[in-house]
């Protein structure tokens, strides 16, 4: 949060409509999704957004422990966001912030929503994810991930969750900033994540000075980008039915 | 005993009302219950507030305090917020370390304040790289009756616009001395809502919240930026409900202002 | 504990008898009750002892968790006393300390004497104090605050609990010191808690040098005052029942 | 297994017996049990004690630690006494942090020697407002029969007695090198009282410990001050119990304090 | 879904396996399973790989940090050894602070790395007491399937081969560049035995742990020391057993060698 | 571990093959054995090893709290080594650090081998040992101490437990390096324990650099001097039930 902002002059998005890293204001990063990767858990996901690494695991429905935190209605979903200590430019305490906290809560009652949690009453579904490498972006690659475990583990959802972090940097609205955006010294950052048929929104949080104005032109971008992302993590569960899940040769990941 | 009162049954009240047009206490869906604020409410803090939004009651008191300044801004001091919900407040708040619950609500009135860029960090430099001024604005719940979001918001800037500076002698604060009220160049205020079957109403009672679907939480200042979102809860919001809720929290903003 | 002492020329009480905020050496700060301010409480109340502020809330009888802490004989008091982060000169550690958790251990035994919990096995009376601001004597503050809140919850009690600190300072023994006066370098500090109509001491602790002369004067003192404290208490009782609760538009304080 | 041992039928039996005007051991009711002292029991300690009191063993170790002073202290050093009540001592203790009732523990035994003023903190400065002593005080628990209290502040008097104050060299401690024994003015004792039934009674054992209805410790020095008050327990005490019970530890001590 | 195999129905077929001289995969009793070596998997890192042992999976970064060096080494670094057993490897690992298993795991680790002087720590000085670099390993395991004691081994040894040294300007980091890798004049390796029935069996996948009664660990170096053992478990080895552990580590870790 | 090495010129054997304490390489420093020490536990020792000094106590087999720790097959053995504050050179945190929980995870396996667990299902064998003074060697002299704590207790054993740390200083082996020993720049600490009737090995650590050779030497020496520990140990037991424990005028060691 108190991050270094880089000098006001600096141009985010050039003439030619072109970022820094030759994206356009409305271009998301390479994402790679690897399904399967964990054999040990009934569902897991590696994915790779930019530099971000993820990798989320699910286990459940299974008992939930202790016995008062269960729900006789339905099942309690537990999503725990963590980084490892080398996945950040300064080494990260081992120990979860209140920042760890607060991601795997609102991304908790985002899966409340996506899962049908009313079938399984009396149990938990844990979903773990771990970031392993960083590049601004994290909670949205790390729900986008654990959709994909969480479909993997057979648990049935209304529908995958899909997101992006929209965001404002220069004066402009440019779609899944990475770390240099981030610090822009007027930054906006708008994570969000939405069920992709119903465009409900699941997860929106923001900060930064924004005009309303701004918000609409933003969530007009958003919409349309998670729309991609959505195909991808689709694709990625499909592949695994296709082709048998190779060993990690490549390290894990689906080029 | 509170604590014994069925919620199923006030909950089923609550969707009544409101799938009937109404709310249980014949408030709008875009209207506050009223707000009474009191200011320095504790000698030792060098700034503090008690806001009531009816009768959900908090209090919060500002330090400001010499620290090491963070690597990354070596010129510029910083802001902590804190919470606290204090077992007095509720019969179902524990005491102990913070729980996901007040580290969101703290992170939530953080961003809205932060964001804003409504204080000039770089004023509270002392000496670059080794000394710079924190404020430490720590919240307290007294009586939970609902949105102890925005009653939070509220009184920490009511806290930090009566906050004042500590005097330095040596670089070690004289106790009791000061050298006038620290500056804020807005006032960012937070709106909360609540999603109740298919409506969405504003500064939600406890019988709301215990009723609602999803919460979505809108800092706004008054020059009508957006400084933080928050969605929280099970449920979800369409993309014209939290277009609207913006537009009601900087209609209902501007009133509130008035009463700071 | 290890607070700075004042010069050792200080006089604390003059030739008139009077000490340096104008009181005698029996005159306890003036003090402010009011009954029934945590709504959602089943007891509550807020009282000012010249700069000290505190409120307490009372929850029970209610079931007592974890259940093999309950007795099958009687109520177990859990009282807690904690400082509000900016309620001193400088900034508290919000995690209670040692002193917090020895205050709230002989409060909670002073509880455990006043109340019948007899009448209510297997079950918990909780009694939450927050000190809000302070200025010397906030155990005591605390404590007689709690009382009239546990009162308030209905909670069957064999009498009040009152209190008041007594001490030395500058070789006087005086009741009810300020923080200046507790920074004399020969000060002494005796915490004392009585049921006023039976005289039981339900809490007593002291520190400093003191002999036993000076021991039986102090005595006498704080019984004394504690009568004062005693009749407070009372008529912040009567007056809930007698008018109604107005909201805080004076801070919660009754004039 | 002593876990297995009936206390309830104990507790009558104490009860009883302190009706008739006796205790289960034979002793007055002033009546200490045998103290037995044993010094520098850890070369590795700057000074350290075991103390029993009938079959109730304590042992205590001092480590004379350079520190920052406080800043309301800046010329003067400091103490930090830490009780551990092992689950070697009893079934009944556990591992872990520091519970109530050895912080308790700590607290009391601390006050009676700091307030005591018998250790002066100014000789314990170094250089001001940066570097100072600090005498670390840790008791154990070795086996619990009653009044671990005056055990604790027995033992913790004796190892003071015997501390060694480490050489400096360059503002750091030379390992296994001294300069004396540091100077302690007073000896102050604690003296801890039961109430059982109508009846107050010196240094309980255990089955009295179980017993009683509330507890009084007063620690009290060879010049007939006292310097710390502890009334502890759900019970109460009368003002003339207390006021006896101060006698009776002035008049115990000046037997106890020839033993050190 | 896994966690719901029957483990005693397994341990059987180990076991009834084991004592007919065969392993449930068919390997021999001293081979490993298949090794799999990808480096410099994180970007952030200064170093880190990811090492599978059959379908164990274990993750490993090092971060180069500056810190003040311990009194005892004014004018030496040091290393920094945690592991964290994440949930995602295992039903029944549980997220938390480091339980007993993690941290034995982290500290045999650390000992076959430390113990071996593969690295010169005086090299890591920038500063005499004050200032020196520390090499923060931390290991995450990604899936269990048995022996993670030599994947995280083998990890972070292969994660030490790739670190780069950040520059310092005016002893603080510059990011993201850096003066080349640090040095390592040995390459430890790990060696972990399972004692099933009679038998001692290298590189013992889950099923053959459960069925386990102990464990032996040896660190080698490739110029032929030990420079670790640990021996685990309810069990117990012969001194015979002990012996041709480090036989059959000394061979097969020339193997493993060639793949780093 | 990051202790303080030894200039390298150091003779840590002379040419007569006496140690600078004066012992041979074959040699253990004195030990002292007394039995029952702690009245309220079910057993105890208290050892003395050279200047180690250890006190263990054991409570069980009892009742396995909480309740799903316990096993229906065995007793749980939980053996906790933990070092006074002042019982090393510099003072100890008194949190337990790694290094206790390492020693006591494997300490507790040792005993698991020890004790005929399976007599004494669904309960627990508490062993606690705490380090009073130390140089060298204290876990294999609270695991010694233990040993005979828990026959005291009467829990029936496949044999005593019985160690010695063996190692190597100046390039020779020797046996019960002391402190300073220890601190050779080629030290290897070799911390060993056996079943001595079967000699089975229930405890074995090393660090250090030590070929297969020197591990053999080692070994062989460790064999020999634990048969010195292990009478030791017997005759303490024997002297308790030969005549009546004496109260501690000695500081309670039987010389």
């Amino acid at each position: 949060m108190a991050a270094k902002k880089k000098e006001e002059k600096t141009e985010f998005v050039n003439k030619q409509g072109k970022r820094l890293d030759g994206r356009t204001t409305d271009q998301v990063r390479p994402i790679k999704i690897q399904v399967g990767v964990v054999p040990r858990a009934d569902g897991s996901c590696y994915l790779e957004w930019g530099q971000n690494k993820v990798i989320a695991a699910v286990y459940g429905p299974r008992e939930c422990l202790p016995k008062h935190t269960a729900s006789p209605y339905k099942a309690v979903v537990r999503y725990s966001y963590r980084m490892a200590t080398f996945s950040v430019p300064d080494r990260k305490n081992p120990k979860p912030g209140r920042r760890d906290i607060e991601i795997s809560k609102v991304s908790s009652e985002a899966f409340e929503r996506a899962i049908f949690t009313e079938r399984f009453p009396n149990t938990a579904i844990d979903i773990f994810v771990e970031v392993l490498d960083s590049n601004a972006g994290t909670r949205i690659a790390a729900l986008t991930c654990a959709a994909v475990a969480v479909a993997d583990a057979g648990i049935p959802m209304r529908d995958l969750i899909s997101g992006v972090a929209v965001g404002k940097a220069g004066g402009k609205i440019i779609v899944d900033m990475n770390k240099f955006e981030e610090d822009a010294p007027d930054a906006v950052d708008i994570p969000m994540a939405i069920l992709p048929n119903t465009e409900e929104i699941v997860l929106l949080q923001m900060d930064g000075l924004l005009s309303k104005k701004e918000w609409l032109e933003a969530r007009g971008k958003a919409f349309e980008a998670i729309k991609q992302v959505y195909e991808l993590q689709k694709q990625a569960l499909l592949k695994k039915y296709e082709q048998p899940v190779e060993a990690a040769e490549n390290g894990g990941v689906v080029q | 005993m509170s604590s014994l009162v069925s919620w199923d049954f006030r909950t089923d009240k609550v969707l009544q009302a409101i799938r009937e047009g109404k709310r249980l206490d014949a408030r709008a869906f875009d209207q506050y219950r009223k707000i009474n604020i009191v200011k320095n409410i504790s000698e030792n803090a060098d700034g503090s507030a008690r806001v009531k939004i009816g009768e959900t009651d908090v209090i919060v008191g500002v330090k400001m305090i010499t620290s090491t300044p963070f690597p990354d801004s070596p010129d510029a001091g910083t802001l902590n917020v804190g919470v606290e919900l204090l077992p007095i407040a509720s019969p179902t708040f524990e005491a102990g370390p913070p729980d996901k619950e007040s580290i969101e609500l703290a992170r939530v009135v953080d961003r809205g304040i932060r964001e804003s860029k409504c204080l000039d960090f770089k004023e509270w430099s002392i000496e670059e790289g080794t000394l710079c001024w924190t404020a430490f604005v720590d919240i307290y719940a007294l009586n939970h009756d609902g949105n102890l979001f925005d009653a939070a918001a509220l009184a920490s800037i009511v806290s930090l616009l009566e906050t004042k500076m500590p005097k330095l002698e040596d670089k070690k604060i004289v106790k009791g001395e000061y050298k006038g009220k620290i500056k804020l160049s807005r006032k960012p205020l937070l709106c909360t809502f609540a999603k109740i079957a298919n409506s969405v109403v504003a500064d939600p009672s406890l019988p709301e919240e215990k009723a609602q679907s999803a919460r979505f939480s809108v800092a706004v200042t008054e020059d009508d930026y957006l400084t933080a979102f928050q969605k929280g809860g099970l449920g979800s919001f369409t993309a014209s409900e939290i277009d609207s809720a913006i537009d009601i929290a900087l209609k209902n903003t501007k009133e509130i202002r008035k009463q700071i």
